[in-house]
């Protein structure tokens, strides 16, 4: 969100993007779950330039045991991000703005998992960003989404997570790396797929009212399409299970 | 581990109920924010710094300004950080150490709302391109915990900003301090909590515990929408809540944007 | 404590000091008991160019609970800088030099704190110096010990602090901070005000034992005056209590 | 603390019985590695990448190449670090935060593996000698752990090293990348379990639970010995175990090796 | 947590009873050291060391010099650094990992003896002003712990750093090493323990632990007092017992400072 | 291990190494037992240029509690290097190279003590390396042998060990520093004197079959004069006690 600069063109004169999209359309995405044998749960995505890795741990006893809660589950969430994952290496281990991350992602589930069954116990996402490209916090968050279903834990309802945003003065669906980097706003969102409701928002930028409006409706309309790939994903997986293959 | 701050839930039913009736409990609308003062340079050695009240959270900001060497990718803008402490002195559940998830949300929450905003003039701050720049230290010392610190960090970082002066003297006898430069599009942070149903700004101490989630909403004096942040919470907010909600920061942050009025160094 | 540098008087002709004060007179100091909502005691305290604020909390039970004392209450001082309090920006967090003053400064209020009331508590002061010109500690001790008493912690007597030291080749109360950096002793002291026992004690310098032993006597001499204020301050708390302002 | 993983005495019992009969849980012999497969390249971002399946084991190496200063003492040198992430996505009892005895063991193994056995021709990283050099960082992330992390992260690391390219158009845009340096002697890494008498090379996870110890033994496309760590438990080895794994691990880096055929950047 | 070491009230009703009839458990007067010896120039590769013995307590000293760039507001300055490690081996209520207070404390008051007293010459240590200089690490391990480590430590870094060399050779080896420059004004620190109305120096383990209160006095040659703490305890002194243990301190000190007689590199 | 650079000749044409050695020849070791009060044993030894101190606590409680096991002691190795020890200083602290060598000597030497005796408890081990020449690790573990033996801990047989190695192009026994550095291979070896079999081993460098296994045979053979030095030091130690002299 650096305000575009003379030397980039971020939307042409027909009004597609670099990499050939409308405004409205979404970078491809692939979904595979159950793809871990340790985790309970788990599912790779790939999306657009980004490859992530999601696994579930849990319901088990959360530790430390000070973190417990008597009368429902915590909600762990690991967003981290691979060193070889980014153009500059990343130096290992939690920075800050994986703190954030995982807070917000938490507190997203937290809406739509059953946590009142599992007092005492922790439900963990770990999520890996094993190659960045823009939009890695919803791709964590729609990849984790499906490793919660396949480890079968309890849930009010899938969460789908898409951005919207503007770049080169017009408002556009599902940033890409130079649209990020160049672009005048970012607006990850996350929805509760059952309840239509915003579980995750974050914006950064300058948008007027009306174009975040838009934007708000870009990406909810975004996070119905990544749904449907969410639930294609976990179709094949039931079948591969029935098919006795997994 | 930690002196943790349990609320009863008589407590929590108590608000909960005021709120549905449409009431809070310090008697305020839910539109209304509590009596805030902005107080700017108060701390001498600091180039610039103000302190925050806000009802009675108090927080105090100080800017420093470092001569050091500009990022690789970046080499004719100065720098900035900030960085929030959440002072054990503030509140009995407050603990030293490394900063955890909520202190670490918080700072920012506080420097993208600074950053992404441009409210620095980072070129203005280059010395000399690829050899020298200045840094803006802008560090939030929490001293009394109420509610509501985004908005109180906030608002105290960028008074403390337009109080700053660059202290050029320093290095260069001949030359005077001059203020820090500022863009003129300032945004005010407003920050709002559900209960229930009902979306009140600037929570109360009570109010935050007891809120199912908080959205937290930067705009500026052309009505745009610079940041927002959704957290403190499980709980959701709606499409027409979210519309709602900006359109009403829009209207909240002109109170607070003239306290800052008359800051500068 | 560098050693005085032939560049700057640090005494004048007329035995007068750079900010214009006599030898055995202290910078003016101001202080406010009750100034934080949350903290069970508290004060604000100016002492020439330093601006301190102290709070208490406690007697409260002591955590972790190893450090916990199945006989008497602990005492924890965290004496911290803030990073915009002095000349080059302060790194955030604990050093060793705040480590030594928290202490130091625990031990000479586990002189005067009724512990043996409160097994297994914690009596928690926390001071943040929020401007420093030399003598924070002195300030720190004074400023924690009104907080102490506007919290209604039981005390055997308040401990007032002043530092002595020599500067400009005589021994001289208080130190500014010119004096403290280009002086050649500095004596920090605090004494229990009942007793009038010595609870903290440091120097750094070099000092005859006659020139010690005048700085002694002047820096006990500060303490009383010290202590006066210190009353002053929580008189004036009590009557705002009492006429129910607070 | 931990989510510890305890295995029953019960499996102990099985999988020691097992060995003692010259048999092995699922169905190999001794002598024989499970399925093995080598992906080298898949991570665009990264100069080179390897990932390695290992029955269910899967680890990733990614390297990235950085231009610093050298070494005082090798000023015409380039220089090399590799870090092992046991990442908690592999097993519920792998934990977040700074590396453990275990991991750091793994960690130093497969950096000495490549280090001492000069793999990477470190003179051909110099750029400038005394001023700029290539840094070539190996990091290693475990996915999914199922027993042999040794072995799968030393094989990985090594594909990665051979896939991984010098972005020197980074830097000067009329040069071209090339191939990373690479020795022409290659260590292939295999590591034996003890359990009883019985000694058996590349164990799964209920093997490495159950094993008395561990010996990782390096031998290169010669027959020569570049490398040996003993570990994982507190059991021995006689004179003539030692010398007949040694010739264990000659034989079966043949098949090892093979996967690594046809990799360069 | 920790090993720790607690003494039944049994021992210290014996040590505070023999204090009270001017008595000492090893049978020792007030105002007696234990035996102490100096062992300078015991390690090979530091520019200086020594260990010390007092009583059992057993500390070593060395100092390493290394070429570093000096402090932007001391250009023509070396610079010094202590470190105090309470190494796990000398009790077993130390622990590994960082410093906690007590070690803080100590490490801080013994590179205060050294530094404030101007004992390095740090403007001979200046190289090249404003770009090379001498750093001298001084490093003190502590092997055996029977009490008294201030002066244990402070005398043992006294005598290292009489010992210790300037290795100009290896920058330039036209030259020759010399010794480091030290002042000629060496002080000497002594502490003292109070037990009731006791005040005894050089404290045992066991009079360490009883004791109300410690105060610790450097001393110079001419009898000027060069330092001072007061530490170990909620203990109190009186204005008569301060100066009374000032003049104590400037006679024990010369038994000492005799010790370290004809230690010179 | 960098490989031998051709400025150094560490073997000479009469076959003998740089400080005169024969290949299979040690450099002088003594030991002694006894050296600290406080530790429940010690020992100092010299090797070489090395100086190492080893002291031994416990069997006592372990410590955090997780850490205990209920079936039989844990055994902690502590290896750590004096700043002054070496030629360039050290950052004092843990290293991941220290921490490397704690775990394969922790394992060591749970070959040898008869750690079922005492459950939930540890066996602690400290040892500094006061001055390093090449082969620290093999001093280390020989002087905590020796300490473990004076604390009295059980132990089913004595832990020796030594390095062999290959430098100058020849197979030589206990590596001095410059055959450390410049040499070929290092071969640090440790075994149970008692069973004969190895409970240590680690290799980098290049060793054919062949030489792998004269090195393996030096490093066993100096083994057993590293324990003939051990039970010497041993004898000497009690005797003193039983003169009373401890």
């Amino acid at each position: 969100m650096m305000g575009g600069t003379a030397d980039i063109e971020l939307i042409d004169k027909k009004g597609k993007r670099l990499d050939g999209r409308k405004a409205d359309e979404m970078r491809p995405v692939t979904i595979e779950a159950g793809v871990l044998k340790r985790a309970n749960g788990s599912a790779y995505l790939e999306w657009g330039g980004n490859k992530v890795l999601a696994g579930v741990f849990g319901p088990r006893e959360a530790i430390p045991r000070h973190s417990q809660d008597a009368t429902k589950a915590i909600v762990n969430f690991r967003y981290n991000m691979a060193p070889f994952s980014v153009d500059d290496r990343k130096r290992p281990g939690p920075d800050r703005r994986s703190s954030e991350i995982g807070k917000v992602a938490a507190e997203a589930f937290a809406n739509v998992i059953v946590l009142e069954q599992f007092p005492r116990a922790s439900v963990d996402i770990v999520v890996e960003i094993l190659e960045a490209a823009a939009g890695t916090r919803c791709a964590a968050i729609t990849a984790a989404s499906v490793a919660l279903a396949d480890a079968g834990i309890p849930m009010k309802g899938m969460v789908a997570s898409c951005a919207a945003g503007k770049a080169g003065g017009k408002v556009v669906l599902d940033l890409a790396q130079k649209e990020d980097n160049f672009g005048e706003a970012d607006v990850p969102l996350a929805m509760n797929m059952t309840t239509g409701e915003v579980v995750l928002l974050q914006m950064d930028g300058d948008l007027s009212p009306k174009e975040f409006e838009t934007a708000l409706d870009y990406a909810m309309k975004g996070c119905k399409d990544i749904y449907e790939i969410q639930k294609k994903a976990l179709l094949t997986r039931y079948q591969r299970v029935i098919e006795g293959e997994a | 581990m930690g002196h943790d701050i349990v609320l009863s839930d008589i407590k929590r039913d108590y608000v909960h109920r005021l709120a549905a009736e449409g009431r809070r409990e310090d008697g305020r609308g839910f539109l209304e924010f509590r009596n805030v003062e902005v107080r700017p340079g108060i701390i001498g050695k600091a180039e610039g710094s103000a302190e925050v009240l806000l009802g009675s959270t108090r927080v105090l900001a100080g800017v420093k300004m470092i001569i050091g060497t500009p990022y690789p990718d970046t080499p004719d803008k100065g720098a900035m950080a900030t960085g929030v402490e959440l002072n054990p002195i503030a509140a009995p559940d407050f603990e030293s150490g490394p900063p955890r998830e909520k202190a670490i949300e918080l700072g920012r929450v506080v420097d993208r709302g600074i950053r992404e905003s441009g409210l620095i003039d980072m070129k203005a701050l280059c010395i000399e391109p690829g050899e020298k720049i200045w840094m803006a230290f802008i560090d939030i010392d929490i001293l009394d915990f109420d509610g509501n610190l985004f908005d109180a960090c906030s608002l105290a970082a960028t008074a403390a900003l337009l109080d700053a002066k660059v202290p050029i003297s320093q290095v260069d006898e001949t030359k005077k301090d001059y203020p820090l430069p500022i863009s003129e599009i300032i945004p005010i942070q407003t920050t709002f909590a559900k209960l229930g149903d009902a979306i009140m700004v600037d929570p109360s101490l009570n109010e935050e515990q007891c809120m199912d989630v908080r959205l937290t909403v930067s705009t500026d004096q052309n009505g745009n929408i610079r940041a927002m942040q959704k957290g403190g919470g499980s709980g959701s907010f709606s499409r027409d809540e979210i519309l709602e909600t900006c359109r009403k920061a829009r209207d909240i942050q002109v109170g607070l944007r003239s306290l800052l009025e008359g800051i500068r160094a």
